[in-house]
């Protein structure tokens, strides 16, 4: 099995999400390069990490989603690749349009980084197939632009499609405004997801909170499966 | 500008300019004049402050490199260190308060990476007049979130720091950062040019306008026309410096460089005279070289401009391609503007033509001394003399049937003790997965990746203190920092120094500034923490006079078992509560006198070193033996609030009870030093007082966790969930 | 021949606004009470050099508002074209 | 009478434009080289209610801008007011 985490300059969680797929999980993780073009088909999962690529200038991930590699994502995603998207990651998807919707500052106008307690939404994605639906999550989130919105009839079909995988607990647990207290969406094939708190801060004991590696364990379930079959 | 006074624009005096042309055995040009301006400013030579910072204990076996580079490093074993320093950034911030306090966050990463250490926190320490002024509601918000903005972006976690809230602060906010870092001992790189020949390589950002005269420009009072004062601010690019940052470090585990300096304050002139300053050699450099982002600029703005994000480096003869080559790779500049030469001056040129030729030691090592005359303030005399028992006593006969719960909330929704966690929220202070003890507790803590070992890490001081006596307010403030980083189960190891204070000039403000750096040496030396760096930020008065004396301390400590950090949180009901050290009526410069009586005044706590010691001793034994779940530093706000504290953070409650000779406002509110308050499962008492009787600290079984409220005494009780929903709304009140 | 291109971008009218709702009722705190609505967007001005004609220079500017500069989900733009000396 | 107010600041010129400069190099990637310059700056805009000359609105959104919407110090702003129907 195989990871690669996509380095964008100033993504600043690349190490992050390569310190708990290669040393908690024990996955061979590669970090690729924004610039190089690659073929991704031998990685079992291509991870956007978080982070301020390009400074999050302009608009979270708008530079970014142009990076050469991001072609590679794109075709990668089209052929049903996994893609995971943390926090920037998620944004640059969204930039991508790999993923529908976009993203506005949050209500307080200010970055948060807190505790927050998500709800698994939908169980039927490679990443949350563990996990049951409805049950609760402790995950950080750290973001200023994670204020999800979509138009009303995309929200439906999101709905619709059962594309919305995580929510925040409750209007208090929101930490941004997002609209239906979205916290991450997966494309209608469900191979890509992108989600604004933070599982890799959220897979160490000793950091406070394993929910977050539950997504992981989830993911490694599944492409374990899948190589068995 | 008449031909005699020349020397004034660039901040100099008559004399200073005799010495100049005395050393140079003509007259400067206008371009060395600008350098010899910055250069002997305060902010770069220390006139005013090396005489008073030659007191400071700077040794200690763990010290790799004291005071002189741009941060100070330890020795943390396993061939690992840890580089660290604080600096200011006062005066940009008055005026730009986000770009202030941006490029100061900025500033202070670089001076790290710049000794081969990867930053992996930072801490902020802030000063703000009070909440009910607009203007300070302005500048505290942009504050926060310009070092948000550059900390978050940049990927640096900011997981301590101190927010204080006074008058004096009015107009002249401080902001002082610190930042960690981790290395291995065998990166260490220092900011010497050495080796005849060796290009000199400017790599980064492009130069530009901005920022020429900050260095004078921090050197001076604000005024009001400071807001006018356009080029002495700088706007920070995060996102550039992030590539910077792992472009020189990957630049320095080649093992390619004879030296790095980052360029700060003062820019190429001083980052250039002071690598050569310290490898004795000289430098010959042509600003046409430099890469620029504006159009005809002077060699005098060259080499002063203090565009951000950009380094100076001198790598070996021959290594020129694989800088650039490293540079271009993260999409920086990197060019050759000149060599190290053996003639001791600085040599500039504009595209070969001459511009500026001065000798090094002339430049730095010649700067003037100069040892100020201190005069103990009038003011002092009627503040200390103030009786805090007599006016109790007083106060008494007029307030019968005190209401304490009252009290304890007023303390509580009060601006310095409310909950900080709608600042400290603000920035990311998990980024690199390190953080095991988030901001919100005595002091930060920090793993190790790969290593059973971990950092505890705090800022401190109460310039209120200060005031009252800056001496002893300092002594108070490193000896509540340590006790800060043993609370959390950390050795206190090192000290970076943050020292801000008025105008020199004046004999009352320089016999502070004397006092708290005697305050801080004899502190150090006690508790064995040496100061291995530090920064000193004069001038910091506005219209309304000096600030308080703010000798900030920065404090490293080392968890050799990380399994062993703790927080200041109460567990599980049924454990009991102890109190290490002992409360006396020592309410003189509260927060209580303060809070509820408006009144700065009294002799502040004593700080008595047997006890101070033996406390801190006998709470890091216990938390080594695995004794105690618990430890919270009893400070501002006395034992109810560091009580409350405790509780809040699990919604416990408390049943305290003490018998005590003390009035009810000394028992809760005092603010007594050396005190700790510990929690432990009852199963451990016995072991713990047979360590606690061989140890002089003292202490007391004070009450147990138990229930929803925190009942001490007859005095108090309050409900924790309802009291701990009005502290964390408290601050973000006063904003809106 | 040189070109000065104004873009404004702001979110869509149908879309609220976080800043500019901060930014309003920090106006409204220090006193201006008379403000019925308020949006803050982007301005952004670039010269675009040597193109021969105006027709060709928006052509450009729409390209690059469309596929950069805004969010179409969320965004709507503006700009207009000046001749440079 | 009601009236609509367009205001735009940007940081002034010798003053580093961090954004610009990103957004300039992401267009350039993109294949639009002949841009000579490019800055991105703050575009409000907003609705006076209930004012009878443009003078007085002028007068209130010089103040606007000065106290909150821009800082002199290392930003330049410029304003239209258009008289709402
Ligand atoms: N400006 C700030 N930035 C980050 N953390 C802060 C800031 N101000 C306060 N804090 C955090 O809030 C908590 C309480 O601060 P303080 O009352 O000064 O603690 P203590 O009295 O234990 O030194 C600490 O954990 C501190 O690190
Ligand atoms: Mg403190």
């Amino acid at each position: 099995m195989k990871f690669a985490v996509i380095s964008f300059p100033g993504s600043n969680c690349d190490q992050d999400v390569c310190h708990v797929t290669g040393e908690v999980l024990q996955v061979a993780t590669e970090i690729l390069r924004h610039d190089v073009r690659q073929d991704l088909t031998d990685y079992d999962t291509v991870i956007l990490p978080g982070g301020f690529s390009y400074g999050d200038y302009l608009r979270s991930g708008a530079i970014a989603r142009f990076s050469p590699i991001m072609e590679d994502v794109i075709n990668y995603a089209e052929a049903g690749g996994l893609v995971l998207g943390i926090c920037n990651g998620f944004q640059i998807l969204l930039e991508a349009g790999l993923l529908p919707g976009a993203m506005k500052v949050n209500d307080s106008v200010k970055f948060v980084c807190r505790q927050v307690a998500i709800t698994v939404e939908s169980s039927e994605t490679a990443f949350t197939g563990g996990l049951t639906r409805g049950e609760t999550l402790q995950m950080p989130v750290a973001h200023q632009e994670g204020n999800y919105y979509i138009d009303p009839a995309g929200l439906e079909q999101l709905k619709a499609d059962d594309q919305i995988v995580f929510r925040y607990l409750n209007q208090e647990e929101n930490p941004n405004g997002s609209l239906a207290d979205i916290a991450g969406v997966c494309n209608q094939e469900k191979n890509v997801l992108g989600l604004m708190p933070h599982p890799e801060r959220a897979s160490e004991k000793i950091l406070g909170s394993e929910d977050g590696k539950k997504i992981f364990a989830s993911l490694l379930d599944y492409l374990s499966s899948r190589e068995e079959s | 500008m008449t031909e005699e006074k020349v020397w004034e624009s660039e901040g100099l005096t008559a004399e200073e300019y005799e010495m100049i042309t005395a050393g140079l055995g003509r007259q400067p040009n206008r371009t060395e004049l600008g350098m010899f301006g910055v250069m002997w400013s305060e902010h770069c030579s220390y006139k005013n402050s090396l005489a008073v910072l030659r007191s400071l204990p700077t040794e200690g076996e763990r010290v790799l490199q004291g005071p002189g580079e741009n941060a100070g490093i330890i020795d943390i074993g396993d061939g690992q260190a840890v580089s660290f320093k604080i600096e200011s950034h006062n005066h940009p911030s008055a005026i730009e308060p986000y770009q202030g306090a941006a490029t100061g966050v900025g500033g202070i990463i670089r001076d790290i990476f710049t000794m081969g250490a990867r930053p992996i926190a930072l801490l902020d320490s802030l000063r703000f007049g009070e909440l009910d002024d607009e203007h300070v509601r302005y500048l505290f918000e942009e504050v926060v979130a310009g070092i948000a903005g550059y900390g978050n972006s940049i990927g640096v976690p900011t997981v301590a720091g101190e927010t204080f809230f006074s008058p004096k602060y009015q107009g002249n906010p401080l902001v002082n950062a610190m930042c960690v870092g981790l290395m291995d001992q065998q990166d260490i790189s220092t900011a010497t040019a050495r080796g005849i020949g060796n290009p000199v390589m400017v790599v980064g950002a492009a130069t530009g306008r901005d920022g020429i005269q900050g260095a004078s420009f921090a050197s001076d009072e604000l005024t009001e026309e400071s807001e006018e004062d356009r080029p002495a601010v700088q706007v920070g690019d995060p996102f550039r410096e992030k590539l910077l940052m792992e472009a020189s470090l990957e630049l320095i585990k080649t093992g390619a460089l004879v030296g790095i300096q980052d360029m700060g304050a003062a820019g190429l002139i001083s980052s250039s005279s002071e690598m050569a300053s310290r490898g004795e050699a000289g430098i010959e450099m042509d600003t046409a070289l430099v890469p620029k982002r504006e159009e005809g600029m002077t060699p005098y703005e060259v080499l002063l401009s203090e565009s951000q994000e950009r380094m100076l480096v001198v790598p070996r003869q021959g290594k020129e391609e694989l800088v650039k080559e490293i540079f271009k790779k993260w999409g920086l500049n990197a060019a050759v503007i000149g060599k190290v030469t053996d003639d001791g001056k600085i040599r500039v040129y504009n595209q070969g033509e001459p511009a500026a030729e001065v000798p090094v030691r002339l430049l730095v090592d010649d700067a003037p001394v100069y040892q100020r005359e201190g005069c103990r303030p009038a003011y002092l005399n009627e503040l200390q003399e103030f009786s805090t028992g007599d006016f109790l006593a007083k106060q008494k006969k007029n307030r019968r049937g005190t209401d304490y719960n009252q009290e304890l909330v007023k303390l509580l929704t009060s601006e310095n003790l409310a909950a900080k966690n709608s600042i400290y929220e603000q920035y990311d202070h998990m980024v690199q997965l390190n953080t095991v003890i988030l901001p919100g507790s005595d002091a930060a803590v920090l793993r190790i990746k790969g290593k059973n070992k971990g950092l505890a890490l705090t800022v401190d001081c109460n310039g209120r203190y200060c005031y009252l006596d800056p001496e002893r307010g300092a002594e108070i403030a490193v000896a509540e920092a340590a006790r800060n980083l043993v609370c959390s189960g950390a050795e206190p190891l090192a000290v970076t120094d943050g020292l801000n204070f008025g105008n020199p000039l004046n004999p009352e403000v320089f016999w502070q500034f004397e006092r708290a750096a005697a305050g801080i040496a004899r502190a150090c030396q006690e508790l064995a923490t040496p100061v291995t760096g530090g920064n000193v930020s004069f001038y910091n008065e506005s219209p309304a006079g000096a600030i308080y004396p703010t000798p900030i301390i920065g404090m490293v400590g080392l968890l050799e078992d990380l399994s062993q950090a703790t927080d200041q949180y109460f567990k599980e009901e049924g454990d009991l509560i102890v109190l290490l050290g002992e409360t006396g009526a020592e309410l003189g410069g509260s927060e209580y006198l303060k809070v509820i009586h408006d009144r700065v005044g009294g002799k502040i706590p004593e700080l008595d070193y047997i006890r101070e010691k033996s406390v801190q001793n006998l709470c890091l034994k216990a938390i080594k033996q695995g004794l105690i779940k618990s430890a919270h530093d009893c400070a501002e706000g006395g034992l109810a609030v560091a009580l409350f504290e405790s509780c809040s953070g699990n919604s416990r409650g408390a049943r305290v009870t003490v018998e005590t000779e003390l009035l009810p406002e000394e028992l809760l509110f005092s603010e007594s030093q050396s005190r700790i308050i510990i929690s432990l499962d009852e199963e451990n008492m016995a072991e713990f007082s047979e360590l606690a009787d061989k140890s002089q600290a003292g202490y007391q079984i004070i009450g147990r966790v138990q229930g929803r409220t925190l009942k001490i005494n007859n005095l108090i009780e309050v409900e924790i969930e309802e009291l701990k929903a009005k502290w964390q709304a408290a601050l973000p009140a006063m904003i809106n | 021949m040189d070109w000065l291109v104004k873009v404004t971008i702001q979110l869509k009218e149908s879309i609220l606004d976080p800043q500019g709702q901060a930014v309003k009722s920090g106006l409204e705190a220090l006193g201006y009470k008379n403000i019925a609505d308020l949006q803050v967007g982007k301005y952004i001005e670039l010269t675009v050099s040597d193109e021969d004609k105006e027709q060709e220079v928006s052509t450009q500017v729409e390209e690059m508002c469309q596929r950069l500069l805004a969010n179409p989900v969320i965004e709507d733009y503006n700009y207009e074209i000046e001749e440079l000396a």
